[in-house]
């Protein structure tokens, strides 16, 4: 029994240049290690585009060896409370830097704490800001409040690129020796979603049962449904079989061990992709949005997702 | 303060309220000529209490009060005023016992004060004024005892009259429409009038009169209203953000108004966007989320406003009915609870199944000595049995009373002993020079 | 007729035997007071068929004249939650049992307990198990978890049969001394539709207006406690008299203190009664659904009931 | 004073062979008994389809007589948070294996923890890689997170088929000496619906009322209505007869005390058997979804089950 | 790297006359400097509309230097109901007023007082009212009871003009040497939609990135979208092009990183503003409260954002 370093820390960039798919962004951080100086920074965007591995290069590069004793990451949602957070900071921030002008507070997830607890952070911010800067990192900056964001430079992180997930996934798979051959490939962006943590979770899962990986393989390590197999579903539902699409739900929520929310978030992905009229797309959409909510509020899954494919079978 | 300052200390310096204070003289002149005690109520700032004051200087009265005391527990009440209640007032001085703010003991955390209160009454050899905004907030067992005077709302001509008198102390030249219109605008309230008269100034331009926000906050909803109902549009939402009233008020005020205005066609329609605009406020008081407040205050009246095909002329607006009758009926929803509670601990059943026996028992008091045991059986309160047969409850009552003054029919007695207090002595017997 | 007490406390059995319409309950339960031992029980039913009758009768053979201080009775439902109910039964518990080997915990409308709630009453059952038994009454044994159904003898209340009130209404009219005529037995059946208490009742009721209770004089008591207001409120509604039907609505509310569910339940059984074509009737109910609905989640039961009776009087 | 152990305890297997219905997931247990050897497993699957019971088994044969100073079971959702979580783990993994290389955490309902909580789990799994293996059990394996799934071999538990079920019930009654009778077999199985504990609890309770189990005495204990029931129930709504199918209703939630779930699950599941065209089913289903929402947001029972009896019997 | 005090309060007026978009008020409170007496005052109005600005400004003025040992706040909603807040008023109140002859006492929310608190606190005015004055500010005055009113002047603060705020924004900009270019003044009084703190807020956020505020500026830093925007979204869901609207949407979500809250009320605000029959707005705006809903349960916010476009784009 072995267990690997995860490979979203074994290939996390350790600089700058080596970050894929942002090349604005890289080329704004590397202006700051040029300067030996920086604002406060505000990093928006989804889970998993490269938040976290952005701070920690710029950190690497901006203080070389000493990198470690001038970084301190904290996330806002698991300590409890500002208090905690503050407490932390000043802890930190109270010594010298070491080989620099500066330290780098990395706070993720900092949308979790309240706008009261915000407006705590931001006069910390203030007190401590001749010593430190903030890397603040969020889901969506609109959940900042306004003083904070005035102090910070903002940088944005769409999902990534597929371009940029691939090659990355290509230089791990040289790197460990493994073949991804063209459908596992697709697959795996398929899952991804512009996300490259879970691209190279899954890629590594997938990995620990083969070396060569495929399509298959990808699936099998996944617990998402196969494009097609959602397809096959809602067509089953359109087309009037109903019993049809039935049977394939249930093997997605049994066999596949699908929850009803990945389904439904999966069948939403996929309606647009439909060859179907405007109209029925649109009031679709509109009926998976109603059915969400029931599942978030508890209802039963089966019953709501048969509900939900009995509309699609309704003519009209 | 000009409140403070400028305190009524005569009776020709109560305006308005000649008949009630006429009234009060010849209650305390005749006293004890019916029930002990004398309620005092009506709105504020209409001169209650001001002119219980009046009556101690002009009477000479020696005043026992429980007033602005934080505390109206049954311990207070009996320590305050029951002793003083009790014992007779030394010759030639006349004593009055007065509770303000006799509606705010709590049946919860004013313990038992309420039940003092009664027993004082019963007791006491000296007048006792009670003072209330509300007379429905007291227990029927209070009203009971009492006698009551009304202190109507002001009219504005009193009120301005009083404010002249004011302005001539205080050399302000002021014109008579300017105190007019700050008397129209104080809604029947001298206290409010003179302290909204104070924050003018001391030079009153009639531009200013305008300043001042209206007490009456019902005619900026009347406008809103009028805005629903004369057009057909989201657009009457607008009129709403100056009206000084929170979602969860106003949405009575449409709900009052429409079906009294509308089409019966329509009021489906309109309803059903009140009925939308309730489950936004509902989520709004579950979730804490205020930002549902934009949604339900566009439905109730943008909503309502669409659903009218033709314009609507005027009608006269009313107040919302629902809380006035929530406000009257609160005692009694109180006494119907503690009554099926008792019902329910006999019966083994619940409050709910409780309620099944009410009818039954309302034909078992059909004839007195039936009543009276429905009573015994359930131990029950005056206002209890009220709910349950109305009409005979006097009668019921006074039955046991009788039965208890024969000393020798036990069983009569027995059930009602630890309701009604000793036999007391008969009113002016002095049995002993001591006893003062 | 004088008053004395309610009949369904005069005649309520004292002995197991006494209990009419129950024979396989009594049955079982006999055999526990012969062992002098029994499981916790769950009575399950509806309201006024016995449970209570059962539980008391139960205790009282069980403990013969000391019964009252080894039997505890408490609603769930009144008492302000889970914990005053623990400490209640915890009071009781601690002291010994007289003249036996453990106490009886009767209680009722257990249902009405959540499901944590539940959990807590499961862990105090398990606590107190050798020196108290708990009988658990419910209408509906399925809203008690099965941690507690799988610890209980389960008990099921159907309504009685109407020979069984027959039989008690007898037993009664021979000791008052009064003649309840076929007419009037038939009606009685008819509305208390297997619930004892309501036939006890109404019979009483009718007493007091005579000697003889024919059909008459039981419709005559029935409609006093027959929500007439309920009834006069939807044919206004019907009718058009929006204004009337409101008062009728704020008397029932306010005055009387009803809850909005109990009205819409009362609302949702009258409709059924009316003067309406089938299709009518169906589709009200339909809306009744959906305005119940909307009830709970709503913030004032009173706008939801008015727009209820807004519907009433809508064509289609 | 008798309590009977619960048949599913009794009952359990004590060895993998003895496990019914699922010979590939024994295989491949077995096999790591035979290693003395195991990765990290995840089970995935609804209730009472033998997660538990195979990982009980898997301990046993794994470390013998020792098995329960090497086996701990915790229940993510019950503990409060992943800190007590984790601390448990610390405690357990602490001491050495005795008689074995390693120890095994058995961690319920892992897909109750928050994707963060199993990011913390995740690290605790690689803390104490060399000396712990976790079977960790879910009702869906997507709710999991992939660093997590891709440390663990995953077994799928579908419902138990029929036939597993069957020999199981025969083998019990074998053993109590009682008779159990097709019809009571068929009842049987049709509520469990594929769930062991759920058949075998069953059984139990109906065998406390007599020794020959036929179809009333299981109906007569389970708080399941008989499928016919609920298909005259639905008949009679939508052949247009209302009221007849409304009585049906009352009796299933009053006389049998069936929660508004419980038969809007069991409607649910009739319809697709129903003579009826196709269009009319999937507009069925659509609306049972709606009622089953509402349910769930806690409206009143009888009226929303009457209300979509109401929409049964509208002809569109 | 230089922190500026925030502009609300650098820019918080000392005295009346600096107080914008309230004449009427600032005049009768002058008219109490002038007598160096005020009787109890109550400020009704919504969050951020000048309330606690006017009280300070009042009692600078009154007491001069001495203001803060005369003055103090309180918040009715935060401190632990009545009792703490009559404790606090009583150490207050004990001690003499220093160069004055009363007080002040600022209960700020104190509609947050039930009606028996404020009862009360009506008992507490009456005891110290020779020694203190109060201003009690709320939301809404008829949540305060009759009796506490007629003792109050009362001041109602609406929503303050546009003009009052691009008063107050102008002044500022000449103090701070700042150009606000009329596109820029639109942009923040959209944004602050009547709320002064976030107009100051929003301006110095943008005066941070340039001195020269336009349009672009501001939008840059404000996380709201611009007005077009959104119209634009509407606009093209409802005239059927729906993958138009669902591109907008996502240029909203990634690139500008707004949240779905934020998005959502936005679109409520333009919708009302929008060229479409006044009934298919109101259906609107039910509908999108809905989804805000939705949003705030926890639902996808794709998917709901979706599914509300695709209300939009449908034509009933």
């Amino acid at each position: 029994m072995n267990f690997e370093k995860p490979w979203t820390e074994k290939y996390r960039p350790a600089k700058l240049d080596d970050v894929v798919g942002r090349p604005f962004i890289v080329e704004r951080l590397k202006s700051y290690v040029e300067r030996k100086n920086m604002p406060h920074l505000l990093f928006a965007g989804p889970a998993g585009v490269g938040k976290t591995t952005c701070a920690l290069a710029l950190a690497r590069e901006m203080f070389g060896d000493s990198w470690h004793q001038n970084f301190q990451e904290t996330n806002a949602s698991d300590e409890r409370g500002i208090n905690v957070v503050r407490e932390r900071i000043k802890d930190f921030a109270r010594t010298m830097s070491i080989g620099g002008n500066f330290k780098i507070i990395f706070l993720d997830e900092s949308d979790a704490l309240t706008p009261d607890a915000q407006n705590a952070l931001r006069r910390t911010m203030e007190i401590y800001t001749s010593t430190c800067r903030f890397i603040l990192s969020c889901n969506y900056s609109s959940k900042i409040i306004p003083p904070i964001q005035s102090r910070c430079a903002i940088f944005r992180f769409g999902p990534l690129p597929d371009g940029a997930i691939e090659e990355k996934l290509n230089m791990i798979a040289d790197n460990e020796k493994i073949v991804i051959k063209e459908s596992g490939m697709e697959a795996i962006k398929y899952i991804a979603d512009g996300d490259m943590r879970k691209a190279e979770n899954t890629m590594q899962a997938a990995a620990f049962l083969g070396k060569d990986i495929d399509e298959d393989l990808v699936y099998q390590v996944s617990s998402r449904a196969r494009p097609e197999e959602i397809v096959d579903m809602i067509n089953a539902a359109i087309s009037g079989n109903f019993l049809a699409s039935r049977r394939l739900l249930d093997s997605l929520l049994i066999e596949k061990g699908l929850s009803g929310e990945d389904i439904i978030t999966q069948v939403h992905r996929q309606i647009l992709e439909l060859e179907l009229p405007e109209e029925r797309k649109v009031d679709l959409i509109d009926k998976i949005g109603e059915h969400e909510f029931r599942l978030v509020e508890g209802s039963n899954e089966r019953i709501q997702l048969e509900a939900l494919l009995a509309r699609l079978a309704k003519k009209q | 303060m000009f409140n403070e300052d400028h305190r009524p200390r005569e009776f020709s310096e109560i305006h308005g309220q000649k008949k009630p204070l006429k009234d009060i003289i010849a209650w305390l002149n005749t006293w004890p000529s019916s029930n002990k005690a004398l309620l005092i109520h009506g709105p504020s700032g209409c001169g209650k209490t001001i002119s219980a004051y009046v009556l101690k200087e002009q009477m000479n009265l020696d005043f026992i009060e429980l007033n602005t005391s934080d505390v109206r527990d049954a311990e207070t009440i009996e320590r305050v005023v029951g002793n003083a209640a009790r014992s007779k007032a030394l010759f030639f001085s006349r004593k009055l016992i007065l509770i303000d703010e006799v509606d705010n003991i709590k049946g919860r955390s004013d313990q038992g004060g309420m039940k003092a209160l009664g027993k004082v009454i019963d007791e006491t050899q000296n007048p006792i004024v009670l003072i209330a905004n509300d007379p429905y907030k007291l227990p029927s067992s209070i009203r009971n005892r009492v006698d009551t005077i009304r202190f109507n709302t002001l009219r504005s001509a009193s009120i301005k009259n009083r404010l002249k008198e004011i302005s001539e102390k205080e050399g302000i030249t002021v014109a008579d429409e300017q105190l007019e219109e700050i008397a129209e605008r104080s809604g029947g309230d001298m206290r409010a009038a003179i302290n909204d008269f104070e924050s003018l100034g001391n030079t009153v331009l009639k531009a200013d009169v305008g300043m001042l926000s209206s007490r009456d906050s019902e005619s900026s909803i009347f406008e809103g209203l009028t805005s629903i109902f004369k057009q057909r549009s989201t657009k009457c939402r607008e009129i709403f953000f100056d009206v000084d009233k929170p979602p969860d008020e106003i949405i009575f005020w449409i709900d009052e108004n429409m079906p009294r205005t509308y089409h019966p066609d329509d009021i489906a329609c309109a309803y059903n966007y009140l009925s939308r605009a309730d489950v936004f406020l509902g989520r709004v008081r579950r979730r804490q989320y205020y930002r549902f407040w934009a949604y339900a205050m566009d439905l109730m009246t943008g909503g309502v406003s669409v659903c009218h095909k033709k314009d609507l002329t005027f009608s006269k607006y009313e107040p919302p009915s629902y809380f006035r009758y929530l406000g009257k009926t609160k005692a009694l929803r109180g006494v119907t609870n503690s009554l099926l509670a008792k019902i329910g601990g006999k019966t083994h059943s619940s409050i709910y199944d409780a309620r099944a026996y009410i009818p039954l028992l309302g034909l078992a008091c059909k004839d007195v000595s039936g009543g009276i045991n429905v009573l015994k059986y359930f131990d029950l309160e005056y206002e209890e049995m009220e709910v349950i047969c109305p009409k005979v409850v006097k009668d019921i009552f006074k039955a046991v009373e009788e039965a208890e003054k024969r000393p020798n029919d036990e069983s009569e007695t027995e059930a009602k002993q630890k309701r009604r207090p000793a036999p007391k002595p008969a009113r002016g017997e002095q049995t002993s020079l001591f006893q003062f």
